[in-house]
């Protein structure tokens, strides 16, 4: 079981802020390539992901009880 | 104490001075993103922030680390607030505080530029004529697949 | 309302970063020079700041007003304690308010090295071992005749 | 008439702050050296010159009731 976390527009896509999945050692891009198919409504283009709080690269694993959050274009400050 | 912190209450800039304040310290930078009413012809009548606070605080951290990194004798402190804010109201307040003024502008601003890089923060602007998140698309064709990393010089 | 004063007071930081606050602005820029501790193996116990009040305070204006001739949309306040200061006191408070960050930063840092060029004020450091009015004699060898004329880009 | 004032350092030189001087009419040069001859223990070197609060070049003329100031190297901020 993973948790998958959306915020700004994305969250206001899919209408939802957090997701729970039944998956553990898939690839970032994989997940995104799931999530997309599954929810037409949501666009991860320019959209970087962390994994348990740190930025992840496309190719990196996640595991079991891990925290995905999709991070949309920032724009503090 | 440096300070890294979101918050939803209004920021106390005097606390984040003090937060820097060192006897080895000559100079104070601070930084304060206020909430500007016009952007070009298009006025702002609110803005919403938003983040993912815990990584967000982890991430500003990072940049305190690498700040210390390019300029060993300088401490930080970073406070950014989240939730909605009015016209003129502080969003972000940046002290750094150093021996000598050069490396306290310069900390400063290489603070500010990666905020708008690394931390998950988003704006929502309320304008007049409408909403939108902000989040600069066009500029970040490559950001799909781009972890960020630590500047180089 | 921007603010050029002389204080014998303490400064309050935040009345001078109010003063600047605009809706047309995004970004203010503050540095505050405090007393330092060391300076080299030199260790100061306090120092003191004298000035011509009047005549630096009309000083003080002609940069806000030279800021402005370079930064048209930039508003700057500075305020400046003189008599006696301990370590960590804050000697000059300078807040710039711009509609964008660059500029913020470069008018506050024009401010800073301006004071330090053409304000009639003296600081006197006392040390753990004497005492001395401080003042670049040795870069400034051709001062003698020259008057202080608004810097070319 | 003038006044004529000093801060710093050559208020220290000097124990004084103010002298007032019965001239007029001559250039910024000349007073100093007419200082210089009065007091020995002052020193006007990489020291500026203000006329009525405002900075003086060496030839510039000081009239009757103006005030002068010297400006030794100035160190706020």
């Amino acid at each position: 079981m993973i948790t998958v976390l959306f915020f700004a527009k994305q969250q206001e896509q899919l209408g939802l802020d957090k997701l729970e999945r039944a998956e553990s050692q898939l690839a970032v891009a994989e997940l995104k390539q799931k999530l997309i198919e599954d929810y037409p409504e949501l666009s991860l283009d320019h959209t970087m992901t962390a994994i348990n709080e740190e930025y992840a690269d496309e190719d990196q694993m996640i595991n079991d009880q891990d925290i995905v959050a999709f991070i949309p274009p920032v724009s503090g400050g | 104490m440096e300070m890294y912190k979101i918050t939803s209450d209004e920021i106390d800039v005097n606390q984040v001075i003090t937060s820097v304040i060192r006897p080895e310290a000559g100079a104070i930078n601070t930084f304060i993103g206020t909430v500007r009413e016009f952007t070009g012809n298009k006025q702002t009548v609110s803005l919403q922030y938003e983040a993912y606070p815990s990584m967000a605080e982890k991430q500003l951290k990072r940049i305190g680390i690498e700040i210390r990194e390019k300029w060993p004798n300088v401490q930080t402190s970073i406070v950014h607030r989240i939730g909605k804010l009015a016209i003129s109201d502080m969003a972000v307040v940046i002290a750094v505080a150093s021996p000598h003024r050069a490396e306290s502008y310069e900390a400063s601003r290489y603070a500010i530029e990666r905020i708008k890089e690394i931390v998950p923060i988003w704006k929502k602007e309320y304008w007049t004529d409408g909403e939108e998140w902000i989040g600069d698309q066009l500029e970040n064709t490559s950001y799909k697949n781009r972890v960020p990393k630590e500047e180089k010089e």
